[in-house]
């Protein structure tokens, strides 16, 4: 009998929260987070930023890419926690940590999302 | 260019010093020496106790693999004249047991080997008369895994192996890898259980200093990727897949 | 304390390997031990570059490979052998295929053969130019899937238990430890390789001090022809590493000092743009390499402070070639020599690279002495003669290999003889006489090292490509004094693990039996014949000398030479003709 | 009687490519960070101009250091996931760089059309 394993399932979560974040994340940062706010380019006005927000499409990209992101961060955290600070013997408080940690982070975006 | 330089080697003989302690010798500097030649001039002039392994000196039989300036190489394919002025400072592989000064114990390893069924398996029998077609292409999907010379310097670059002695290790899974990708290989599913245990592929996080570490090219890194790639397809499916239908 | 399995391989090489395997297939409820003192895969076999020959092509029969093979050898071949061999070789080596083996293709999918020295077809198996790498990873991956097999890593061999003409089993070291044990075994197959580490130039790893010829001819059996060393043309100078010849099967050329394809001047034929077949680059092994000594008399070669060199042409065959057949080639040359093949010319010399030599045994890999067989290098079943061709090596560690193998598990079988007290005795003689080698040598002051150089250059200058009596004679008298001094030679290692010092010490003693075997034979063949050539006797004779050396260890470590005559089966004796 | 070598804590900081390894994992914390500041954002946006206008002045003082850091992480994942890219996913018949090249590109262009849709 295999020894099922949640293995895949997570670093599948992991893997494409990976390149979900590698697409999506630098871009998002860059404006939101630098340049908007260092005044390189001008911050987009309220009301086009709500209608962007809005939008059905807007909601579920964003909120998949929230729970992809979260995921990707769970995943490979529990192994920096492992190797970094070796800190293995710990494993279940840390799974419990991280990915819990994503579940939770994930349902907050959903709620979050919805009520915008 | 000076004409001697200096080796710091790395001396450990159980029963006489509780921990490796590290030794000087002047070596001739020569253009063609390698690492290796410097310690067979020790051997032979110098200080016949000096104990490490070594063969074909042709970098192909993974006999000498050591840590020289901190990485881990081949010592007969690393040129004295790329550490000169020195001081060259030689250890043994790390993340191995040490047995004596530069010699490591790979049990280990050899023991984990067979668990992934490194060997051509197929259903027929009796073996057919001819060859097994192979074009080159499919010969090409694998050839890559096939180089591996087992020098253990992948295991040595590894820190999760460092880590977490149970892992079964870059060039191990790279080697399954090589059969799971030869044409003429079905034994992937014999190999699964092992491959994709929390020990196989999933413990690495894909460091890649085994394949930067490694002389002959293989990408031990890449191929447990690939590995996890097709493991996670796998488990897709057999979560999709009802029963029957697998 | 000692252990006990049915049959010891000694050596975990391609012959020994193979061995392994066919025991375990033969009858699998015999136990057999692989006894190597390196890893198996660190063992020479790896190092083989261009190919394995097996009839292939239809354009191909088995008797176009045997007479190659047995004018190859200049008839000193024994052609009962030699016809079980290449009858034999492809079906080994297609198995080899069957285990995983990653040969080269053609477009087709079907197996790819190349040309090779002194073969009249394309018959060469090959996986690139890393042949014996693959091969012997391929073995030993087999190898793990039969869990029966046990393995002795690096355990060094150092005597045969041999009671009234039978043998019981070996006495080894065990390298980690320093453990001494004896390992009791109804039949013992020896495959320990050559001895090229007796020249000081070799192509050869630093395993090869020919310990297996040594461990039989001490425990009384004879050895053959052993006045046969093989030089390979084109090593690199200073390491000595091997450019294969498949580098000239593909194409390569040899020039001298003027840029000038030498060979045609030696009566290997003209050269034309492409390779021929049994001409010019791709005559055998001892004519181009003695075509170099002339050169060199002629001032026609390069002088570099590694010796007088020649170049390898292969800047014509263009970088793809190059790539697709001969990456290893390139890498070499980046690596050793820090040129690139593709634009530069190789610097080559002939280096000392295959002991056609060895124990004597028949056509199923048996010696005289009961129970103990011996395949690959290390044994002189006769296929190979006065000169190997390049190619026939490996496969015949498989066929050999395969075959000592059955005979053992068969022998095995059927007898029912067990080690008596005297077996008993004996391996605690052994092993008390190994103890004291482990103290008796603190008091010496001969360094091991000098030692050997000295015995090198011996056989260099005594035994080399030319020889003749005077140089023999000397070079036997200097042995004997070496060995004296071997008595005094010198340890200061004391420790139990892993004492690299001592195995050198017990290798370096093999060599002297080796070395001093080779000048025996040599000594006693007034003819040239193959790589055979002496300068007071240039001409072959068929009259006096068809005949293999036999040599027998007289308890001075001296060699008595006897001989025996060579089979014939269909091609009597003929003029060796290549590039005509 | 072998000898063991013991390993520390902080083994990474004794080799510069491990180094770079443990800063590679550690640029999870900023797409972390990341999730927590768009959600933020969203929700400063879902509450009204003033609130948005707030979440903007907030975001120039100590939150723009830490945003310039996570964006230097971020381009630091982002950079090491596609080189890596190829030697996970192998496609038959397509060599590796154009995998990596496809991977750029993919990137490139979306990017772009992000920017794009939020500057329009
Ligand atoms: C550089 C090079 C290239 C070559 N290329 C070709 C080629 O292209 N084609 C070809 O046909 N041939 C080639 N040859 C020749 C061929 O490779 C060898 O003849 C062949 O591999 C010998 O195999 P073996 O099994 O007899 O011995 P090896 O592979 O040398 O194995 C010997 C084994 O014996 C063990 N051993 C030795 N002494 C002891 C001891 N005292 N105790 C315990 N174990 C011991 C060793 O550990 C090792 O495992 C080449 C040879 C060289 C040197
Ligand atoms: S994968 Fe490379 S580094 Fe690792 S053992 Fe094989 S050849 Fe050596
Ligand atoms: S270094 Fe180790 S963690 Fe993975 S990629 Fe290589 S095995
Ligand atoms: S001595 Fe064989 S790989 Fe270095």
């Amino acid at each position: 009998m295999r020894r099922r394993s949640p293995e895949p399932l997570v670093w599948l979560l992991f893997s494409a929260g990976g390149m979900a974040a590698a697409l999506a994340v630098p871009v998002l940062l860059f404006l939101f987070g630098v340049a908007f706010p260092l005044g390189w380019l001008p911050s987009p006005d309220h009301a086009h930023l709500l209608s962007l927000l809005r939008s059905p499409i807007t909601k579920v990209v964003l909120f998949g890419l929230c729970v992809l992101a979260l995921f990707h961060w769970a995943h490979r955290f529990r192994y920096t926690l492992y190797d970094g600070l070796r800190l293995k013997k710990l494993s279940g408080l840390i799974i419990l940590l991280c990915y819990g940690g994503a579940l939770v982070g994930s349902a907050i975006a959903g709620y979050v999302l919805l009520r915008a | 260019m000076a004409d001697t330089i200096t080796l710091q080697v790395a001396r450990y003989r159980p029963g006489q010093e509780p921990e490796p302690v590290f030794q000087s010798y002047d070596v001739p500097l020569r253009k063609e020496w390698a690492v290796l030649d410097g310690l067979n001039h020790v051997k032979d002039h110098v200080d016949g106790t000096l104990s490490y392994r070594w063969s074909c000196r042709m970098g192909i039989c993974g006999s000498c693999g050591m840590t020289v300036n901190g990485s881990p190489v081949l010592s007969c394919a690393t040129f004295l004249t790329d550490y000169a002025p020195g001081p060259v400072r030689v250890e043994p592989l790390r993340n191995f047991p040490v047995v004596r000064d530069l010699v490591v114990d790979i049990t280990d390893f050899m023991a984990k080997l067979p668990s992934v069924k490194p060997w051509l398996i197929r259903d027929d029998e009796p073996e057919p008369e001819g060859e097994y077609l192979q074009t080159p292409g499919e010969l090409d999907d694998y050839k890559k895994f096939s180089m591996c010379i087992n020098c253990m310097l992948c295991y040595s670059a590894c820190p999760v192996y460092a880590l977490d002695p149970a892992f079964l290790g870059p060039a191990a899974i790279a080697l399954a890898q090589r059969y799971n990708l030869d044409s003429r290989d079905e034994g992937a599913e014999d190999r699964r259980d092992v491959l994709s245990s929390a020990e196989g592929v999933w413990a690495c996080t894909f460091v890649g200093e085994c394949s930067t570490a490694c002389p002959k090219g293989v990408d031990p890194a890449g191929a447990i990727q690939r590995y996890k790639l097709t493991a996670a397809t796998h488990a897709v499916k057999d979560f999709l897949l009802p029963r029957g239908a697998r | 304390m000692s252990v006990f399995h049915n049959v010891v391989v000694v050596g975990g090489g391609g012959a020994g390997l193979r061995a392994a395997i066919a025991i375990a297939e033969a009858n699998p409820r015999l136990t057999v031990a692989i006894v190597s003192k390196v890893y198996p895969m660190r063992s020479h076999t790896v190092s083989a570059e261009g190919g394995a020959a097996g009839v292939a092509g239809a354009d191909d029969s088995l008797e176009e490979h045997l007479y190659d093979t047995i004018s190859g050898g200049d008839w000193l071949v024994d052609q009962d052998a030699a016809e079980a061999f290449v009858r034999e070789a492809p079906s080994e080596l297609l198995r080899l295929e069957h285990w995983g083996c990653p040969w080269s293709r053609q477009p087709d999918g079907r197996i790819a053969v190349r040309a090779f020295g002194g073969m009249k077809k394309k018959r060469t198996w090959f996986a690139a130019d890393k042949t014996g790498f693959h091969m012997l990873h391929t073995l030993f991956q087999t190898t793990l899937s039969h869990p029966d097999v046990v393995r002795y890593d690096e355990w060094f061999v150092t005597s045969l238990l041999v009671d009234d003409g039978q043998v019981y089993g070996v006495v080894a070291i065990e390298l980690a430890t320093g453990r001494v044990e004896t390992i009791i075994a109804n039949a013992v197959i020896v495959c320990t390789g050559g001895c090229g580490r007796v020249f000081p130039f070799t192509t050869n790893a630093n395993i090869k001090t020919g310990d297996g010829m040594a461990l039989a001819y001490r425990a009384g059996a004879p050895l053959k022809d052993m006045e046969f060393v093989q030089y390979h043309p084109t090593g690199l100078p200073f390491t000595g590493i091997l450019i294969t010849e498949a580098a000239r099967a593909e194409g390569g050329w040899l020039l001298n000092k003027d840029g000038y394809r030498y060979l045609q001047d030696y009566d290997l034929g003209t050269p034309t743009p492409h390779p021929a077949m049994r001409s010019m680059e791709l005559g055998p092994r001892d004519r181009l390499s003695q075509a170099f000594v002339h050169e060199h008399d002629k001032g026609r070669t390069i002088d570099t402070p590694y010796g007088p060199i020649v170049h390898l042409d292969l800047r014509h065959l263009g970088a793809e070639v190059i790539d697709a057949k001969l990456p290893f080639v390139r890498e070499l040359c980046s690596k050793y020599e820090h040129i690139d093949p593709v634009k530069e010319l190789i610097p080559v010399r002939p280096v000392v690279h295959y002991m056609m030599g060895g124990i004597h045994t028949d056509i199923h890999g048996a010696t005289p002495l009961t129970g103990l067989y011996a395949a690959g290098e290390v044994a002189c079943v006769s296929i190979n003669g006065a000169n190997r061709l390049g190619s026939n090596s490996l496969p015949e560690c498989l066929v050999f290999g395969a075959r000592a193998g059955q005979a053992a598990a068969e022998f095995v079988g059927s007898t029912r003889s067990a080690p008596g007290a005297a077996v008993y005795a004996q391996a605690r003689d052994a092993q008390r006489l190994l103890e004291r080698e482990f103290t008796r040598h603190t008091e010496g002051h001969e360094r091991i090292a000098d030692i050997r150089t000295e015995m090198q250059t011996v056989m260099e200058n005594g035994a080399g490509i030319y020889r003749d009596g005077e140089s023999l004679a000397t070079a036997a008298d200097r042995l004997r004094e070496l060995r004296e001094r071997f008595d005094h030679a010198t340890v200061d290692d004391r420790s139990r693990t892993f004492n690299t010092e001592v195995i050198a010490l017990l290798e370096l003693s093999f060599m002297l039996d080796v070395a001093q075997s080779i000048v025996a034979c040599a000594l006693h063949r007034g003819e040239s014949r193959g790589a055979h050539q002496r300068t007071d006797f240039p001409a072959r004779d068929d009259l006096r000398f068809l005949e293999h050396s036999l040599v027998h260890r007289t308890p001075d470590g001296g060699g008595r030479v006897g001989y025996l005559p060579v089979k014939i089966t269909q091609w009597p004796p003929g003029e060796r003709v290549y590039g005509r | 009687m072998t000898y063991v070598k013991p390993i520390s804590t902080f083994w990474w900081l004794r080799r510069g490519s491990y180094f770079r390894f443990v800063l590679r994992e550690l640029s999870s914390v900023f797409v972390a960070w990341f999730v927590v500041y768009l959600l933020m954002l969203v929700s400063a946006i879902g509450s009204g101009p003033e609130a948005y206008h707030r979440f903007l002045d907030w975001s120039t003082g100590w939150v723009l250091v830490l945003n310039v850091v996570a964006l230097l992480f971020v381009l630091l994942h982002a950079v090491t996931w596609f080189n890596l890219a190829p030697r996970a996913m192998v496609v038959p018949h397509v060599p590796p760089v154009v995998v990596l090249v496809l991977h750029y590109l993919l990137w490139l262009g979306l990017s772009l059309a992000v920017a794009w849709v939020v500057l329009r």
